[in-house]
């Protein structure tokens, strides 16, 4: 044996040695090794120290329910990755660990000093003390305990890593490749059944990997299911939670078993959608809750076998085992013969079979029943043990530095619980075993609480002569939960387990209880006398383990975060440098600021060009919805406010839409193609509701109408053409459509085609310029905007973005919905009383505008405001009162919703939603800001060209 | 991801195709003008939130598009049935 | 006037091969939404053949809902409009693009984002469905190749979800 | 009861921490009370709590048909906050905050609220009126909270992705200095323990079955799996649960119960200074004193009484937060649990009267009642003990889904917690 790797055995490469740093210093393991047997094999026992005490802690278990040794991996810039468990780590060259939670290092950690302390930390001190004097919390005591909580550090740069998921579909999902789950694979796979089979671990076998007599079946096994073309295996890959209908999510990890960062994926998700579920997760070994239980070098028998047979390392020269299981016996059997020193057996028991008994005679190991461990000497390793009689509590002394655990077992029913599936306790094997299903689901193996690893007795605490409440008998490892911490517990009152475990914060850490959740049932039940099963059981919530945001974010990163919708002309913003914004899901040109422009340069420069030749604009993004039928007049004179049945076709309409509360929630104008057809338009943010929103109507109140909508949205690019030279820069473009005043009058819609493409024109405005929208197929809207620039330079065509469009329609008083209103505004209140039709007798959110609030005196009103100096420009959200002096709190009146320099009128202006706004016209409000309040008149909210001279041109 | 049978397609598909669309059988007034400021508020806002058995509707937005009905446990979240708008309360 | 306006796509004209499944841009169609509460309301006004059950294709016709078909073709057919029937003919050739996926891996890639068991989903088949949190129309065309329907503004994401998916 | 201190603390340890005692008596009903709070959560508790202590009435019973606190708040992400818009709100959850301040004091249990800041993010133009809106509304109401630039922004979250590039780019933030957190569980506890002293039953693992009315229709009493209890008034508190409770008194109700998912990554060193919320992007998080990043996840979209939400919820949630923290894409999701969260029609609560003499309401907080939490408990306490509301909550009644008068946040802000 060199160090402690055994001189043959285990499943490592002996021929490929691999090269690691842990702590910055270089060892050697083998390919095949986790970064635990690596370590062990080097003969370190140290791996970590605790959450709240700093103890120093060694290894536990051999798997993902490894509580202790939560170690660091740095794989370069951006690639750091706290608190993985050193028992899953694989080693690859150049691997690079490090320890976690001390400072400055690993073997002398300054916050042990909490150890020593410990007597003053006991289950929910920080709710007793730390509230004097006041204001030390904030700045004193939460600080501190902020800093010594936590373990590992976190990143603190971007990770450079992508990461994928995918969709999956099975007939039979099997989690876990133990020997049940090959089992249950081999069972099926003659079958037509797709089958994905699970595993997190890098090879297929589970208990099988540390049992060599079953590695030959084990390996014919594994060929039959890679050679089964119905079998899909995942190795690697964690389910790590159970859904609804047979949904489990999934994660693969891809790439950190290798030495090279690579472009590819480094996990994916897998959202596998199963007709059945096989769940054979295992069972997990219980620790044993004794004094000095967590000294580096107690560990669980089960994990010492995982160590010896599957990796070739001993985990000790001289070996001890504390039973109240037979299973420890069968596994230091096991080791003593591939050449670990055994040096004894003790077991709480007072009879055992005489199997195990000739067995360990044969092998030459002590044994002593009904004894107890009462002591572990040793700090960073255990040098001896102490162990005691259970009726007189004489004792002896036995020197090892390695003392296994075997507690019995504990049935993964994690995903069973997450499924909903019932469980029922046994009292034969001290657990919960899965009982009935909620789901097609069923549990094999050891998760059912089916093993032959014998049989054992349930002990909470290991009996002992010292005085209970001065002992470190530890349930929870990681989070130094104590054996006294939950007698504490259940002596303050705390009875359900849900409280106990909030309260000592056992089974909470990075394991999530998988080794500590029945000790401290036990215990408490003990405490409280009363059966486990009348204290409760803390549920089981996702993640098994836990799993990297990044996986669960899956191919969500970066450009794929979440699509932003482009327009067809949004390529030529772009290169035209367009300033963008983005509203709702699009991107929108915000303003084109030429060399030295700022926002306002160019807004003023755009917003004048409109005015005095011609603007062009993007307004593709408007919601579009072309209504057909012989009842769509019928159908949009329910939705709407306003009257839509006699409207022509070839002219079109204001719309304003409420929902059923008397709200505003859109408004739009449309136009009548044909008697039988309307094409609609909505906001931008509003297309996808607006649709929903009519299709309920049409399909639940009113399904005898024979009307049916379809979303033109993006049938259609559309071009703003607005100002004076409008119709100038059209005419010889258009075909078919005779564009003078008295044959295309605003408000109408005709269609022809424009450079030989077909369009529905829209003569409309939303500048209170002579104006229209040219919508074209999609595909051409780039083409024709180029032309229109082309062709429109002679007028100094300008394009101007959604920032000069909200001047432009500030100064004509056009609101903006979701701007100028919030949901709470009627039309009435927005001074729409014009688009609501008196006569009707009904439409969607009539009756709501009956309603006594919505009727009442004092509903904030929208109007105009034109602040006394010209040059202010209020803050869109300042809030306004009619007294600046009262004191704070102040009575607000009302806030600012739009508020712009116009560049045209040489001033600022703003629209307002004021209490009783309509009654006080001419009348002057406030707008308290920080430094300075501003005098404001209420007006109209038309500040130009109100008796609109210039559209009907 | 709950899966949910759409009565129109005939099929269980999986939630993200649906949006639920809030208390099944919740009729607009015929004549809304009519109603109470009660009545109006019971049609807008009054919901049974029951814990058990609750009629729903859901739209099968990215699939078939229509609105349906369904009766669903709200403990266990299973359905009970599905079926097309404008059938009887199940 | 000079000339013709041209067209503008918003993905890529070069195919994206990657091993085992390539993505391309299909060649512009006609598209029409037809709508009527029955499929032989339909086939009166259209004088073809319409399916009649929903996901089944026939003709270029995909019925997507007990009310709702699309119809998709290279030609420029002229159209009934419908007028004064109860029916519903709207042109929506340019609101949606059409990706081309291909290859023995076309359905591992399209499974990235599309919650649908594709192993149960027939040659010939089409269904409106999502890919993460986009809308698509897929219909299988061949056991290897699927044209994947989606509205022009989000056919860049897709386009980018698809190759990154590809590239895997 | 044992006065909390260092000094306690200190005592206890020499004798081995034998001699603590229960921090509340596990009660048995009793026939009769003064009072009856139905729900045991930190509402209701704190409910009992200030009856006993600011209005006299004693002889009161909590009554929890689990464990206290076991409900949504255990289940939360602890935010505590009162940057809302409208006046009523403002003034709602400004009460609560200036009770929470020295809660721990009052209460002689540290509830370790921590004054971190809660920045609320604006993504675009939309978020920037809106969030200025609010900051203007707040400094008027006399409620802190200030506006920052994107880099005043992240000198303030140093994790923040402020790249004009993002997806949603950072365009500024509302920040509230004095929001923070608190320790939910302790919250609990603490009101548990000191309305105890003050002679208040606590009583676990009592379900209400049915609610006792007189022949003028006031209440009586009610009927519990441990028998029944007579009393003339009745606080429900129930969040969740409250459709299920009001239908015993014939009382249907505005509200629908909904999932919603929280989450925790593994704890990590001191990483996140403070609370972030975007709306537009859907997450907020913050990092509690044990080490986890906190992280609030979004509703499911149907009504669920399961505790159990779906992945895709998670999925877009943490893609969200990698987007605006992408320094925790390698951190890992420890834990995700389910809660109930009762929503009204304008997300805004009901604290009050009922048309039922006797029941009074505490409901509809939807997923933003922990910070309501001291005040929510005050303010109904103040309604039962009066019979009438406070005027910080007439406002909040249920006649307003009758008449209109709503309080919508989220239809004003786009903000709904």
């Amino acid at each position: 044996m060199t160090g402690y790797r055994l001189d043959n055995g285990g499943r490592i490469d002996r021929n490929r040695p691999v090269e690691f740093r842990f702590d910055g210093h270089s060892y050697q393991g083998f390919a095949g090794d986790t970064l635990a047997s690596a370590l062990l094999a080097n003969g370190i026992s140290l791996f970590g120290r605790s959450f709240k005490y700093h103890r120093p802690r060694g290894i536990m278990a051999a798997g993902s329910e490894e509580p202790n040794a939560l170690i660091s991996v740095d794989r370069g810039a951006g690639r750091f990755t706290p608190n993985l468990r050193a028992t899953s780590v694989e080693i690859h060259a150049g691997l690079n660990a490090f320890s976690q939670n001390r400072w400055p290092s690993l073997k002398r950690d300054f916050g042990a000093i909490n150890d020593r302390l410990g007597m003053f930390f006991p289950a929910g001190f920080y709710n007793k003390t730390f509230m004097w004097p006041r204001s030390f919390w904030e700045k004193l005591y939460e600080p501190a305990i902020r800093k010594m909580a936590g373990l590992g550090d976190a990143p603190t740069q971007e990770d450079p890593d992508i990461y994928a998921s995918t969709y999956a579909h099975c007939d039979l999902l099997i989690v876990g490749a133990g020997p049940a789950g090959i089992d249950a694979a081999l069972e099926a796979m003659g079958s037509n059944k797709r089958i994905i089979l699970i595993d997190e671990q890098d090879e297929l076998g589970g208990g099988a990997l540390a049992d060599p007599a079953l590695w030959p079946w084990l390996e014919r096994s594994r060929k039959a299911l890679i050679d089964a073309p119905n079998v899909t295996i995942l190795t690697r890959t964690t389910a790590f939670g159970y859904y609804h209908d047979n949904f489990i999510g999934a994660v693969q990890r891809l790439t950190d078993h290798s030495p090279d960062n690579s472009d590819s994926p480094r996990e994916k998700l897998w959202r596998v959608r199963a007709g059945e579920v096989v769940l054979a997760q295992g069972a997990i070994e219980r620790p044993l809750v004794f004094d000095g239980n967590d000294t580096p070098g107690v560990m669980l028998s089960s994990a010492a076998k995982v160590f010896g047979l599957r990796y070739g390392v001993a985990v000790g020269k001289s070996v001890a085992l504390m039973a109240a299981h037979d299973s420890g016996w069968h596994d230091v059997f096991a080791l003593a013969k591939a050449g670990v020193g055994i040096k004894a057996i003790i077991d709480v028991r007072t009879e055992l079979s005489s199997a195990l008994l000739d067995e360990a005679s044969r092998l030459g190991i002590n044994v002593h029943l009904n004894h107890s461990v009462t002591g572990v000497n040793g700090r960073h390793r255990v040098t001896s043990i102490q162990i005691c009689n259970n009726d007189d509590y004489v004792g002896t002394r036995i020197d090892c530095d390695t003392l296994l655990m075997a507690g019995g077992w504990t049935p993964s029913v994690h995903l069973w619980s997450h499924s909903k599936g019932s469980l029922a306790w046994r009292d034969d094997i001290g657990a919960y075993v899965p009982d009935q299903p909620n789901e097609n689901a069923r549990c094999v193996g050891a998760c059912s609480g089916g093993w032959d690893f014998g049989s054992g007795v349930i002990v909470d605490v290991l009996p002992t002569p010292k005085d209970q409440s001065r002992i470190k008998a530890f349930v929870d490892f990681q989070n130094d939960v104590t054996a006294k911490d939950i007698k504490l517990a259940v002596r303050e009152g705390f009875r359900s387990i849900e409280h106990i475990k909030r309260y000592t914060t056992n089974g909470m850490a990075t394991d999530q209880g998988k080794t500590s959740n029945l000790n401290g049932l036990q215990i408490a039940s003990t405490a409280l006398a009363k059966p486990v099963t009348d204290i409760g059981l803390t549920s089981f919530r996702p993640p098994y383990t836990p799993q990297t945001f990044g996986a669960l974010a899956g191919h969500a990163k970066g450009a794929l975060f979440q699509p932003t919708r482009t327009t067809n002309i949004d390529g030529w913003a772009a290169e035209n440098g367009a300033v963008f914004e983005l509203v709702a899901q699009w991107r929108r040109a915000r303003y084109f600021p030429k060399m030295g422009e700022d926002m306002h340069a160019a807004v003023n420069r755009e917003c004048v060009a409109v005015r005095s030749s011609v603007g062009i604009f993007d307004a593709s993004t408007l919601g579009k919805i072309e209504v057909v039928g012989p009842d769509a007049a019928e159908f949009l004179n329910r939705m709407y406010t306003n009257p839509w049945k006699a409207l022509e076709p070839g002219r079109c309409r204001y719309g304003l839409l409420l929902k059923e509360d008397g709200f505003i929630t859109d408004d739009g104008v449309s136009a009548r193609l044909a008697p039988d057809r309307f094409h609609l338009t909505t906001t931008t943010g509003g297309a996808a509701r607006v649709l929903n929103m009519m299709e309920d109507y049409l399909q639940t109140e009113w399904p005898d109408l024979d009307v049916w909508l379809t979303s033109t949205t993006e049938q259609y690019a559309v071009i703003a053409l607005q100002g004076p030279n409008a119709r100038k820069l059209l005419e010889p473009l258009v075909e078919g459509i005779d564009l003078s005043a008295d044959a295309f009058p605003h408000m109408a819609i005709r269609e022809g085609t424009i450079c030989g493409i077909p369009t529905r024109l829209f003569r409309v405005s939303f500048t209170g310029e002579l104006g229209f929208e040219i919508n074209v197929p999609t595909a051409y809207g780039r083409a024709l905007w180029e032309r229109l620039m082309a062709e429109g330079a002679k007028f100094d065509i300008t394009p101007y973005g959604t920032e000069a469009m909200h001047v432009l329609r500030a100064e004509k008083g056009f609101i903006i919905v979701g701007q100028d209103t919030d949901g709470t505004i009627t039309p009435f209140d927005a001074g729409l009383d014009w688009a609501v039709g008196k006569k009707k007798p009904d439409f969607v959110g009539k009756r709501s505008m009956a309603r006594p609030d919505l009727v009442a005196p004092g509903r904030k009103q929208l109007v105009g405001l034109l602040t006394d100096d010209p040059n202010v420009v209020l803050q869109e959200g300042a809030q306004i009162v009619a007294d600046p002096r009262q004191p704070i709190p102040m009575t607000m009146i009302g806030h600012v919703t739009s508020s712009y320099w116009s560049e045209t009128l040489g001033r600022s202006i703003a629209f307002a939603l004021v209490a009783g706004g309509h009654e006080m016209m001419g009348g002057t409000l406030y707008i308290p800001m920080p430094g300075k309040t501003h005098e404001a008149k209420v007006t109209g909210m038309v500040f130009y060209d109100a008796e609109g001279a210039r559209l009907h041109v | 991801m709950i899966l949910i049978h759409c009565p129109y397609c005939d099929e269980k598909r999986p939630e993200i195709e649906f949006a639920n669309a809030g208390q099944a059988h919740v009729a607009r007034p015929l004549d809304p003008s009519s109603q109470s400021d009660e009545e109006w508020e019971a049609y807008l806002f009054i919901r049974a939130n029951p814990r058990g058995r609750h009629h729903e509707r859901w739209r099968h937005v990215h699939g078939c598009g229509r609105f349906f009905n369904a009766v669903r446990d709200t403990v266990t979240d299973k359905f009970e049935t599905t079926y097309k708008a404008g059938e009887p309360r199940r | 006037m000079s000339d013709a306006l041209f067209r503008n796509e918003p993905v890529s004209s070069t195919p994206y091969v990657a091993d085992g499944v390539s993505i391309r841009l299909a060649a512009p169609l006609k598209r029409y939404s037809l709508r009527a509460r029955t499929a032989d309301a339909l086939e009166t006004v259209l004088n073809v053949k319409v399916p009649q059950k929903i996901g089944a294709t026939e003709g270029g016709i995909a019925c997507l809902g007990p009310d709702e078909w699309l119809l998709r073709t290279p030609a420029e057919a002229a159209m009934p409009t419908g007028t004064g029937l109860p029916v519903a003919i709207t042109d929506i050739s340019e609101r949606s693009i059409c990706l081309v996926l291909e290859g023995p891996r076309a359905a591992e890639v399209l499974m990235t984002g599309c919650p649908l068991d594709l192993d149960n989903f027939a040659v010939g088949r089409a269904t409106r469905t999502i890919y993460e949190t986009v809308e698509i129309i897929i219909i299988r065309e061949g056991e290897d190749r699927f044209h994947v329907e989606v509205w022009r503004s989000f056919a860049a994401w897709l386009w980018t979800a698809f190759t990154t998916a590809a590239s895997h | 009861m044992t006065h909390h201190s260092a000094f306690s603390l200190f005592a206890k340890a020499l004798g081995g921490h034998q001699d603590w005692p229960e921090q509340w008596p596990d009660a048995a009903p009793k026939p009769a009370y003064d009072a009856i709070i139905v729900g045991g959560g930190g509402h209701g508790l704190g409910a009992a709590y200030y009856l006993a202590k600011k209005y006299g009435i004693t002889n009161v019973a909590v009554l929890e048909k689990g464990w206290i606190g076991g409900g949504n708040t255990g289940r939360n992400t602890t935010i505590i906050r009162s940057n809302y818009l409208y006046d009523e709100s403002a003034h709602l959850y400004d009460h609560a905050v200036k009770l929470w301040d020295g809660l721990s004091q009052e209460l002689n249990y540290n509830v370790m609220y921590s004054k971190r800041g809660v920045m609320m993010l604006a993504h675009n133009v939309h978020d920037v009126q809106s969030l200025q809106r609010h900051v203007n509304a707040n400094r008027l109401n006399g409620v802190d909270n200030e506006w920052l630039t994107p880099q005043q922004a992240k000198d303030y979250c140093p994790p923040l992705n402020i790249s004009p590039d993002a997806r949603h780019p950072v365009l500024g933030a509302a920040l509230q200095r004095r929001g923070g957190t608190a320790r939910h569980d302790s919250v609990a506890w603490g009101y548990a323990r000191a309305a105890a002293a003050l002679g208040v039953d606590i009583i676990q693992n009592c379900a209400v079955t049915a609610i006792r009315r007189g022949a003028d229709g006031a209440v009586e009493g009610v009927e519990t799996t441990r028998g029944p209890i007579a009393t003339k008034r009745i606080g429900v508190s129930a969040a969740g649960n409250t459709s299920v409770v009001m239908q015993m008194a014939g009382l249907d109700f505005p509200l629908e119960s909904y999932p919603l998912q929280a989450l925790v990554s593994e704890p990590v060193k001191p990483t996140f200074p403070c609370v972030v919320m975007s709306n537009t992007v859907h997450a907020y998080m913050s990092q509690s004193d044990k080490g986890e990043l906190v992280i609030g996840a979004g509703t499911d979209q149907y009504v669920s009484y399961s505790q159990r939400g779906a992945l895709h919820i998670i999925e877009h949630t943490l893609a969200a937060i990698c987007e605006i923290f992408p320094i925790y894409r390698r951190m890992r999701m420890l834990r995700t649990w389910g809660g109930i969260v009762d929503v009204t029609p304008d997300r805004s609560p009901i604290l009050g009267k009922t048309p039922v003499k006797g029941l009074y309401v505490n409901c509809g907080w939807g997923t933003g009642g922990f910070k309501a939490t001291p005040g929510a408990g005050d303010l109904l306490a103040y309604t039962m003990a009066k019979d009438e509301p406070h005027p910080i909550n007439a406002p909040f009644n249920l006649d307003r889904f009758r008449n209109g008068r709503l309080i919508d946040e989220a239809a004003a802000a786009a903000v709904a917690h």
